[in-house]
C-alpha cells in the first residue's frame, strides 16, 4: 500500500490531518489499529484481508479527538459506519479525511459524504448465504429448543462489553445497562442478565446495524451474537425495504410509514 | 421517606360490591411507605375530599393514592383537592378500581386481590412523583398569515378584526387568489369579484393588517407564541411609496406579449403590468424575466413615462424578520396541467381548454369580456363537452383522490355556457355526480332540468380534431357501455386540483408535516382539523385539501380563531407532561449523546438543539433540548432514547418500571 | 392442585385503550381477572425494555394496546411503536422467546367489547401454554444455586 | 508435604475421570468451542479437548463466580429478613486441565480475599476446589510465565500436576494432602514414578522480563508517555480482566424485585470508564490510558509490594482476547 502510505505522509505534512487512523502489523499473524502523528511512522500502514477492526469505533473515542483531525483508513465496513455516525450527527465532514478502500484494495478518495454514499449504493449489505442458513436452521427450531440454544450460547457471556466497545455504533455516554434509575436490566452476568443485554444491544442497533461484525469479532468468547442483527438486518429489509446508511433517510426505526405491514396486532 | 395516603372509594355499591374495600384499604395500610389508608362510600363527593384534605394536612401525605373510578373521569377533581389542601397535584395518582376492576368482575377473592394489586402498583408509581407546575410561555400577538387568496384574506380580517396585528405574506404581486380569477360561484351563481374585491380592498386598508405582496416565506424558527419568520420582499423594481398607480407605465410597456398569468395565457399583459384591474395594491412590478432592460440592458419606457419617478431598476430583495406568535398557512392550491392526459389533446388543441380557464373565458373581465368565445377563432361554441374528473380519481394516471369541486363548477360552466349561448347544446362526462353542499344538488338539477345539460356517465377515452370539429369519443356507462361520439367545437377539461408546487419546501421550512399529495397535513383528522402537528400553525384554505369557497372560509375562520384563541391570554400555560432531556455533573452535563434520534421521531418538531459550554463559552457538546412549547407528551422519543437521556416528567422512565416490579410482584 | 393463573400485564396507551377498557367498564361486560392495565401516554412511550422487565418480573403474558392507525392522539406514536414492536418481535421470535405471550393490539375509545375479547383470548391463549416456565429458569438463576 | 510421583498410563487417565464422575464430583474441564477451548461443566471424558495452550476463560470463576450472591433479603414493613449465602454449602469442584499459570493464579487470588477481610463465601468455595494441572507441551508468543515465577511445568497451587510424557503416559506430581486422597481413592490406576525427564517434555518459554525489574522500575512511572502510546487502541471493555485469572475487582448490586431480592458481588473492571467515575461527576482515571496504567500498576507494583508475588501469571490471556490487540508483554517490556 505504497499509494496509502504517501497520501498519509502528504497529509500530515501540509497538516490537513494530526493523525493517521489506520492498520499495522501486530501481534504474531494479527493487525491492529495505528495512530500515527509523525510522518516517519507512516511506513508501518498495511492494508490487507486481514484489516477486520472496524476503525470507525475510534471517531468518537475523546482519546483519539484529542489527537486532531484524523484520516481514517476506511475499507467498507468502516465507511458504513462513517455514514452511519454521520446520519447520526456524531461526525461531520469537516471532521475527518477519508481514506476509503474498494474491495479491490485500491485507495479511492472522498470528497463528501454524499459520495460515500454513492459509491457504497454499489456495495449493499448482503448477508452471506452461510449466515442466512444458520438463521433459517436456528429459527427452525421449536421455540423452547431455540431459547435453549440461545441461553446456552449466551452462557460463556461475562459481560466484558467487547462488543458494546468495538461497536462504532456504541457511542454513549452512558450505555443503559450502566443505568441504574431505574435499573432497566440486570448488569449481573448470569442467564436472565445476558439475555437482557444481548436483546437490548440488538434492539438499541435495529435499523443502524451496519453488519461489520466488529462485535462478533471482539466477543473473547466468541459468541454468535452477531446472528442476532445480521437476523434484524433481515427484518428490516423484509419489512422495511432495503437497508444501508443513508443520509437523507431517517432511522428506520424513528421514521414509518403508514401503511408499514404486520400481520399480529388484532 | 414517602407517606402515601392511600383513600378508597367505595363509589357506593359500584366497586365495594364486587371488591371488598376495607381489604383493599387495609391491606395498602400495610405497605411501605404508606402513612394513612381508608376506605369511604363516595370518595369524589364533598365529605370524601375533605377526608383527603385532611389526610393530607394532618398526616402531612407526600402522595395520595385514589382507588375510585377512572381517572379519566375524576382525575382533575381529586388533583384540585390536593392542590387546595397544598399538595402538589401531581402528587396524586388514581387506581382505576371501577372501570377497570368492579365493574368487569364478578365477587370473589380475585377481584379484590387485583385492586390490591392495581393500588399497590400505583402507591409505587406515587413514591416517584416529583411535583410538576404548569409551563408559561409568552405570547407575541401577532398572527403570519401566508397566502392571499380568500382563506389568507378571511383569516387575516378575522385575527385583525379581533384587535391583533396580522402581517399577510402574499407570492404574487396581488393578493385574491384563485377565486378573483372566477367568474360567478355555485349554487348561487353572484359574481366572485363583487364578493371579494371588497374584501380585498378591507385588507389593504385595515389598520391592523400590514401586506406584503410579492413577498415569500423565506424561513421560520421558534415555537408557539414566539416565532421568529423571515420574508423575503421580492423587488417589484418600483418604489411604493412614490407611485400612485396611475398606470401609464403599463400602457406604455413596448413588450405587451407575455401570456398573463390571471387570464391563464388567454390573454397577454406587459411587462410592468399590474395582474389585473382590481388588483391589490394596485400597483405595478415589473417582471424581469420578460423587460427588456433587464434581458437586454435597453429601454426604460417606464422610467421616462412614470410621473412620480418610481421605477427602481436596480432594487433588490429584501429580507425582513419579524415576529408572530401563530402562524395560519392559507397557500391555496393548484391546476393540474392536463397535458399529462394526451388522449385529451390539451395543449395540441386550441379548443381545449381547462376548467380555470373557461372561468376567464365566462368573466366579464376576462380576455372574451365574458362572452364564450373559442379561443382558436374566436367563435361562440355551439356545442361545448366538458370531461368531469380530468386526472381526479383517477390512481393509474392522475391523483387518486376526488378534487371536490369539480362536479359543482363543471355544473356552473355547463349552466353560464347555457345562459350565454341559448342555443347552444353542452354535454357533460362524468364518473359520479358529488353535489354534497347545502343547496349544490339543487344546483346540479337546475342544470340538468332547466338548462337542458347533457350528462353523461361515463369516461372519455379519445379527443381529436377532425374537419375543424373536436370529436369526443367516450362512453355512455348507463346506456349499456354504449359508445359516444360528440362533434363538439370546444371541450372544458375538469383537471384535477392539486397541491401547490412549493408546498413541499415550504411544509419542511415550518416543520409541518404533510401527506403524500403534499397537502399540509391536520393535526387531527378529525378533531383538529384546522391545526397542524406544529403548535400555533393553523391551515385554512385549500392548502390543506381540494375544497370549495364557503369550506374555505370556515376554515380559515377556524384557523383565526384557533390564533384568535392563542392571543387572548399574555402567556401560554401548559401541562408540564412532557419530556425533558437529563443533565448530570460536570465533564458529561448530559448523558445525551446528540444522535437526534428523537428529533426525526418527534411528531411535533419540539427537540431542538442545545449547545452546551464550558465558563470560556467554548462548545463542549450538542445535546438534544425539548421546546416545552411545543411538547406535547406523548413520549415516542423516551422509548426511543438508547442511552434514556430523554425522559417525560408523570410517565417517567422509573415510574413506569416500579409500576411493571409492583403489578407482577405481589409478595 | 390448583389451576395456572396467568399473571398478564396490560401496556395501554390514555387516549384510546384505556379509554376503551373504561368502555368495557361502563358496559359491564365482563373478563377475566389476570390482565392488568399500565397506563401510558401513548403506545409511542412503550419501551421495548418494559416488554422484556416484565417477563423477568414473572410476566406470563403481555399485552400491548393503542390507538387504530390514522387514529393517534399524537398522529403517530402508534405508527413508530408498530415499527418498534415488528422489529422486536423478530428479535424474540430469534431468540426462541414465545411471541405468542405477547400480544399487539389497536382498541378504540369505542371499542370496549373488543377489549374484553382481547383480554379473554389471551388469557386462554396464555393459560393454554401455561406458565412461562423456560423463562422463569432463567429469571430465577439466583434462586437456585448457582452452578459455578 | 513430600512431594510423591506416579506414573499414569494414558487409559487410566480416563479411568480416573470416569471414578471422579462416578462419584459424584463436578467437573470443570477444558472444551472446545470452535477455535477456543472454555473451562466449562463436562460430564464425559470425550468432550475434554486436549487441543490448547490456555483456556479462554480463566478458571477463577469456580471460587469467584462472575455474579455470586452474597445475600437475599425480603422485607416487609416492619422487618427485613435475611438469608446469608456466607451459610450455604457449596459443591465441591474438580479442575481438569488447569495449567500451571491457571494453578498458581489461584494464590495471588486467594491472597485477596484473604487480606483484612477474610471472605467465607470466597474461601468455602475455595476448599472445595481440587486442581489437576497439567503441564504445557505448547505454548505461543503471548505466554511469558517464566518471567513471572512461573513455568511450564510449575507446580504451586496444584493439587495435582500431570505431565504428558512420550508415548502419552502421564507423570503425575502429587502435591498436597488433597491430592493424596485423590490418588489414594484410585491407587490401581497409579503406578510407580517413571525414569522420564520431566523438563525435556516442556514447552519453552523464554524469560521476558525480570519481574524485580519492572517492580522496581514502575515506582517512578506513574507519569509517562508509555500509557498513553501503548493504550491508545484501547477500546475500554473489560475482556482483559474477565479473562484474568487474577484479576478479582468486584461491583456489588442488588437485585430487587418489589419487596424481595439478592445482593451480589459481580466482576467488574478497571478498564470501563464507570470504575472510577463519582456520583460527582468527576473521575480520577479519566482516560483509557490512566486505566491501562492502574492495571500494569497494581498487577506489578501493587500486589507485589503488599504481598510478594506478582499479580499475574503469564497466561497470556488478556493479550490473546484483546480486540485491539494490546499486548501487556509488549508494554512490560518497553517501560
Amino acid at each position: 500500500m505504497n499509494e496509502l502510505i504517501k497520501k498519509a505522509v502528504a497529509l500530515l505534512e501540509s497538516d490537513s490531518v494530526q493523525v493517521i487512523i489506520g492498520y499495522a502489523e501486530g501481534t504474531g499473524t494479527r493487525t491492529r489499529a495505528i495512530f500515527i502523528t509523525r510522518t516517519a511512522d507512516c511506513e508501518n500502514l498495511i492494508f490487507d484481508s486481514r484489516c477486520v477492526q472496524n476503525l470507525a469505533v475510534y471517531l468518537t473515542k475523546s482519546e483519539i479527538k484529542k489527537l486532531g483531525k484524523p484520516a481514517i483508513v476506511a475499507p467498507i465496513p468502516v465507511l458504513r459506519s462513517i455514514l452511519q455516525l454521520a446520519v447520526e450527527n456524531q461526525i461531520t465532514e469537516n471532521d475527518l479525511v477519508v481514506l476509503g478502500i474498494t474491495p479491490q484494495s485500491e485507495l479511492v478518495d472522498f470528497e463528501s459524504f454524499a459520495a460515500i454514499e454513492a459509491f457504497l449504493s454499489t456495495h449493499q449489505i448482503v448477508i452471506e448465504e452461510k449466515y442466512q442458513e444458520t438463521i433459517r436452521e436456528i429459527k427452525a427450531m421449536p421455540v423452547t429448543e431455540r431459547f435453549a440454544y440461545w441461553v446456552k450460547e449466551l452462557e460463556p457471556c461475562f459481560k466484558c462489553y467487547a462488543c458494546r466497545a468495538a461497536c462504532p455504533l456504541c457511542y454513549c455516554t452512558r450505555c443503559t445497562v450502566d443505568n441504574n434509575q431505574p435499573q432497566w436490566i440486570s448488569v449481573a452476568s448470569h442467564p436472565l442478565g445476558n439475555l437482557e443485554w444481548h436483546i437490548m444491544r440488538a434492539m438499541h442497533l435495529a435499523g443502524r446495524c451496519t453488519d461489520c461484525e466488529a462485535c462478533y469479532n471482539a466477543c473473547p468468547m466468541s459468541i454468535p451474537i452477531h446472528l442476532l442483527t445480521k437476523n434484524m438486518l433481515q427484518d428490516v429489509t423484509e419489512n422495511f425495504g432495503t437497508y444501508g446508511p443513508s443520509l437523507d433517510k431517517l432511522n428506520t426505526l424513528s421514521s414509518f410509514k403508514p401503511d408499514d405491514k404486520e400481520s399480529f396486532i388484532r | 421517606m414517602s407517606k402515601i395516603g392511600v383513600f378508597i372509594c367505595h363509589c357506593g355499591e359500584n366497586i365495594n360490591a364486587t371488591v371488598d374495600c376495607a381489604r383493599v384499604a387495609k391491606t395498602a395500610g400495610e405497605l411501605e411507605g404508606v402513612e394513612y389508608s381508608i376506605d369511604y362510600k363516595y370518595m369524589c363527593s364533598d365529605p370524601g375530599q375533605t377526608l383527603i384534605k385532611q389526610a393530607i394536612k394532618e398526616k402531612g401525605l407526600t402522595g395520595v393514592v385514589v382507588g375510585s373510578c377512572s381517572p379519566r373521569m375524576h382525575e382533575p377533581t381529586f388533583r384540585k383537592a390536593c392542590q387546595e389542601a397544598g399538595l402538589n397535584p401531581f402528587m396524586c395518582e388514581m387506581a382505576n378500581l371501577r372501570e377497570h376492576c368492579s365493574w368487569v368482575h364478578d365477587k370473589n377473592e380475585a377481584t379484590t386481590q387485583k385492586a390490591i394489586d392495581l393500588v399497590r402498583t400505583l402507591v409505587e408509581k406515587v413514591k416517584l412523583n416529583k411535583p410538576l407546575y404548569s409551563i408559561k410561555v409568552p405570547v407575541t400577538k401577532t398572527a403570519l398569515v401566508i397566502g392571499g387568496g380568500i382563506a389568507g384574506i378571511q383569516a387575516s380580517l378575522d385575527i385583525a378584526n379581533a384587535g391583533h396585528q396580522v402581517i399577510l405574506v402574499e407570492k404574487d404581486p396581488s393578493i385574491g387568489g384563485h377565486m378573483s380569477q372566477l367568474s360567478e360561484t355555485f349554487p348561487t351563481l353572484d359574481c366572485s369579484q363583487c364578493i371579494l374585491t371588497p374584501r380585498m380592498v378591507e385588507v389593504a386598508q385595515h389598520p391592523n393588517i400590514k401586506l406584503l405582496t410579492y413577498a415569500e416565506l423565506e424561513k421560520l424558527e421558534g415555537s408557539i407564541g414566539n416565532f421568529k419568520a423571515t420574508i423575503r420582499k421580492k423587488a417589484k423594481s418600483i418604489d411604493e411609496n412614490l407611485c400612485n398607480g396611475c398606470g401609464t407605465c403599463t400602457t406604455k410597456c413596448p413588450t405587451k406579449k407575455i401570456p398573463s398569468e390571471f387570464n391563464t395565457g388567454l390573454g397577454t399583459r406587459t411587462a410592468i403590468y399590474v395582474p389585473f384591474p382590481q388588483a391589490v395594491p394596485n400597483k405595478p412590478v415589473i417582471d424581469k424575466e420578460n423587460c427588456s432592460y433587464y434581458q437586454k440592458g435597453k429601454c426604460k419606457v417606464c422610467e421616462k413615462v412614470c410621473p412620480t419617478g418610481a421605477i427602481r431598476f436596480d432594487q433588490e430583495d429584501e429580507l425582513v424578520e419579524i415576529e408572530v406568535g401563530a402562524v395560519v398557512i392559507a397557500t391555496g392550491f393548484n391546476i393540474m396541467q392536463p397535458s399529462e392526459f394526451p388522449e385529451y389533446g390539451y395543449g395540441k388543441y386550441k379548443d381545449v381548454i381547462t376548467g380555470l380557464q373557461f372561468e376567464r373565458l365566462a368573466s366579464a373581465s376576462g380576455p372574451t369580456l365574458g362572452e364564450i368565445r373559442r379561443p382558436s377563432d374566436g367563435k361562440i361554441p355551439e356545442k361545448i363537452v366538458f370531461v368531469a374528473c380530468a386526472g381526479s380519481r383517477d390512481p393509474a394516471k392522475g391523483i387518486p383522490y376526488c378534487s371536490k369541486i369539480c362536479c359543482m363548477y363543471t355544473a356552473k360552466h355547463a349552466m353560464l355556457y347555457q345562459h350565454k349561448v341559448h342555443h347552444g347544446k353542452s354535454y357533460i362526462f362524468y364518473m359520479d355526480i358529488r353535489a354534497a353542499g347545502k343547496n349544490y344538488e339543487e344546483f346540479v338539477r337546475r342544470a340538468i332540468v332547466d338548462d337542458e345539460v347533457n350528462y353523461i356517465r361515463g369516461r372519455v377515452s379519445k379527443i381529436y380534431e377532425e374537419n375543424g370539429k373536436l370529436i369526443v369519443r367516450g362512453v355512455d356507462t348507463l346506456l349499456n357501455a354504449k359508445p359516444v361520439e360528440i362533434e363538439a367545437d370546444m371541450v372544458v377539461l375538469a383537471s384535477a386540483a392539486i397541491a401547490n408546487p412549493g408546498a413541499e419546501e415550504l411544509a419542511q421550512k415550518m416543520h409541518v408535516s404533510y401527506d403524500s399529495y403534499h397537502f399540509f397535513s391536520e393535526a387531527h383528522p378529525k378533531l383538529k382539523p384546522v391545526e397542524t402537528n406544529t403548535a400555533g400553525i393553523f391551515l385554512a384554505g385549500a392548502c390543506q385539501a381540494p375544497k370549495d369557497i364557503p369550506e374555505t372560509v370556515s376554515q380559515a375562520s377556524g384557523a383565526a380563531s384557533k390564533a384568535i384563541i392563542l392571543f387572548s391570554k399574555d402567556e401560554l400555560s401548559r401541562d408540564p407532561l412532557i419530556a425533558v432531556v437529563n443533565r448530570s455533573p460536570a465533564p458529561v452535563f448530559s448523558t445525551c449523546v446528540g444522535c437526534f434520534m428523537c428529533a426525526s421521531a418527534c411528531p411535533y418538531q419540539a427537540i431542538g438543539e442545545e449547545l452546551i459550554t464550558n465558563r470560556q463559552g467554548k462548545v463542549i457538546k450538542k445535546v438534544a433540548k425539548v421546546n416545552p412549547g411545543l411538547c406535547q407528551g406523548c413520549g415516542t422519543c423516551v422509548a426511543f432514547c438508547r442511552s434514556k437521556s430523554i425522559d417525560i416528567q408523570g410517565y417517567s422512565n422509573e415510574q413506569m418500571c416500579a409500576e411493571v416490579v409492583a403489578l407482577l410482584n405481589n409478595d | 392442585m390448583t389451576e395456572f393463573e396467568p399473571k398478564i400485564i396490560a401496556f395501554v396507551c390514555n387516549w384510546c385503550t384505556y379509554a376503551g377498557a373504561d368502555l368495557t367498564g361502563t358496559s359491564r361486560i365482563k373478563y377475566a381477572q389476570n390482565v392488568k392495565i399500565v397506563r401510558f401516554p401513548c403506545t409511542g412511550r412503550i419501551d421495548f425494555m418494559l416488554l422484556l422487565k416484565s417477563f423477568g418480573e414473572g410476566a406470563d403474558g403481555i399485552i400491548v394496546s393503542g390507538c387504530h392507525p390514522n387514529d393517534c392522539h399524537y398522529t403517530s406514536g402508534n405508527f413508530h411503536a408498530r415499527r418498534r414492536w415488528i422489529m422486536f418481535r423478530g428479535l424474540l421470535d430469534m431468540l426462541g422467546i414465545d411471541v405468542r405471550r405477547i400480544q399487539y393490539s389497536w382498541v378504540s375509545a369505542a371499542e370496549g367489547a373488543k377489549w374484553a375479547d382481547i383480554v379473554n383470548s389471551t388469557v386462554n391463549t396464555i393459560r393454554e401454554l401455561g406458565p412461562y416456565t423456560e423463562y422463569e429458569k432463567v429469571a430465577g438463576y439466583l434462586e437456585k444455586e448457582a452452578k459455578q | 508435604m513430600q512431594t510423591e510421583n506416579y506414573l499414569i498410563r494414558k487409559p487410566s487417565l480416563e479411568k480416573l475421570f470416569n471414578n471422579l464422575i462416578g462419584s459424584g464430583k463436578t467437573i470443570f474441564a477444558p472444551k472446545a468451542k470452535g477455535k477456543l477451548a472454555l473451562f466449562d461443566n463436562v460430564k464425559a471424558y470425550g468432550e475434554i479437548t486436549e487441543d490448547y495452550i490456555v483456556t479462554a476463560n480463566s478458571a477463577k470463576s469456580v471460587v469467584f463466580p462472575r455474579t455470586e450472591k452474597l445475600f437475599s433479603y425480603h422485607k416487609s414493613k416492619e422487618k427485613t429478613e435475611i438469608t446469608d449465602a456466607a451459610n450455604s454449602s457449596f459443591p465441591e469442584v474438580i479442575l481438569w486441565g488447569t495449567r500451571p499459570c491457571d494453578a498458581a493464579a489461584f494464590i495471588p487470588l486467594t491472597d485477596t480475599f484473604n487480606g483484612d477481610y477474610k471472605d467465607i463465601i470466597f474461601n468455602s468455595r475455595r476448599e472445595k476446589v481440587l486442581l489437576l494441572s497439567f503441564s504445557c507441551n505448547k505454548s505461543d508468543d503471548y505466554c511469558f510465565c517464566t518471567s513471572v515465577n512461573s513455568g511450564p511445568g510449575n507446580t504451586s497451587g496444584s493439587d495435582v500436576l500431570f505431565t504428558k510424557l512420550p508415548g502419552g503416559d502421564y507423570l503425575a506430581e502429587v502435591m498436597t494432602p488433597k491430592g493424596q486422597l485423590l490418588v489414594r481413592e484410585s491407587i490401581d490406576l497409579f503406578e510407580p514414578k517413571p525414569e522420564e525427564d520431566k523438563d525435556r517434555n516442556l514447552a519453552v518459554v523464554a524469560n521476558r522480563f525480570n519481574q524485580k525489574e519492572i517492580q522496581a522500575k514502575l515506582q517512578n512511572l506513574f507519569e509517562n508517555p508509555v500509557w498513553d502510546d501503548k493504550s491508545r487502541a484501547c477500546l475500554g471493555c473489560g475482556s482483559c480482566a474477565y479473562v484474568c485469572p487474577v484479576c478479582s475487582c468486584f461491583d456489588i448490586q442488588d437485585e430487587a424485585h418489589g419487596n424481595k431480592g439478592t445482593h451480589l458481588r459481580c466482576w467488574d473492571s478497571c478498564g470501563f470508564g464507570l470504575f472510577t467515575l463519582h456520583t460527582s461527576g468527576h473521575n480520577p482515571r479519566e482516560t483509557q490510558s490512566a486505566r491501562w496504567r492502574q492495571r500494569i500498576l497494581h498487577k506489578f507494583l501493587y500486589i507485589p509490594n503488599k504481598s510478594k508475588i506478582a499479580g499475574c501469571v503469564g497466561c497470556g490471556r488478556c493479550s490473546r482476547s484483546c480486540p485491539a490487540d494490546i499486548n501487556i508483554l509488549e508494554t512490560l517490556t518497553s517501560l
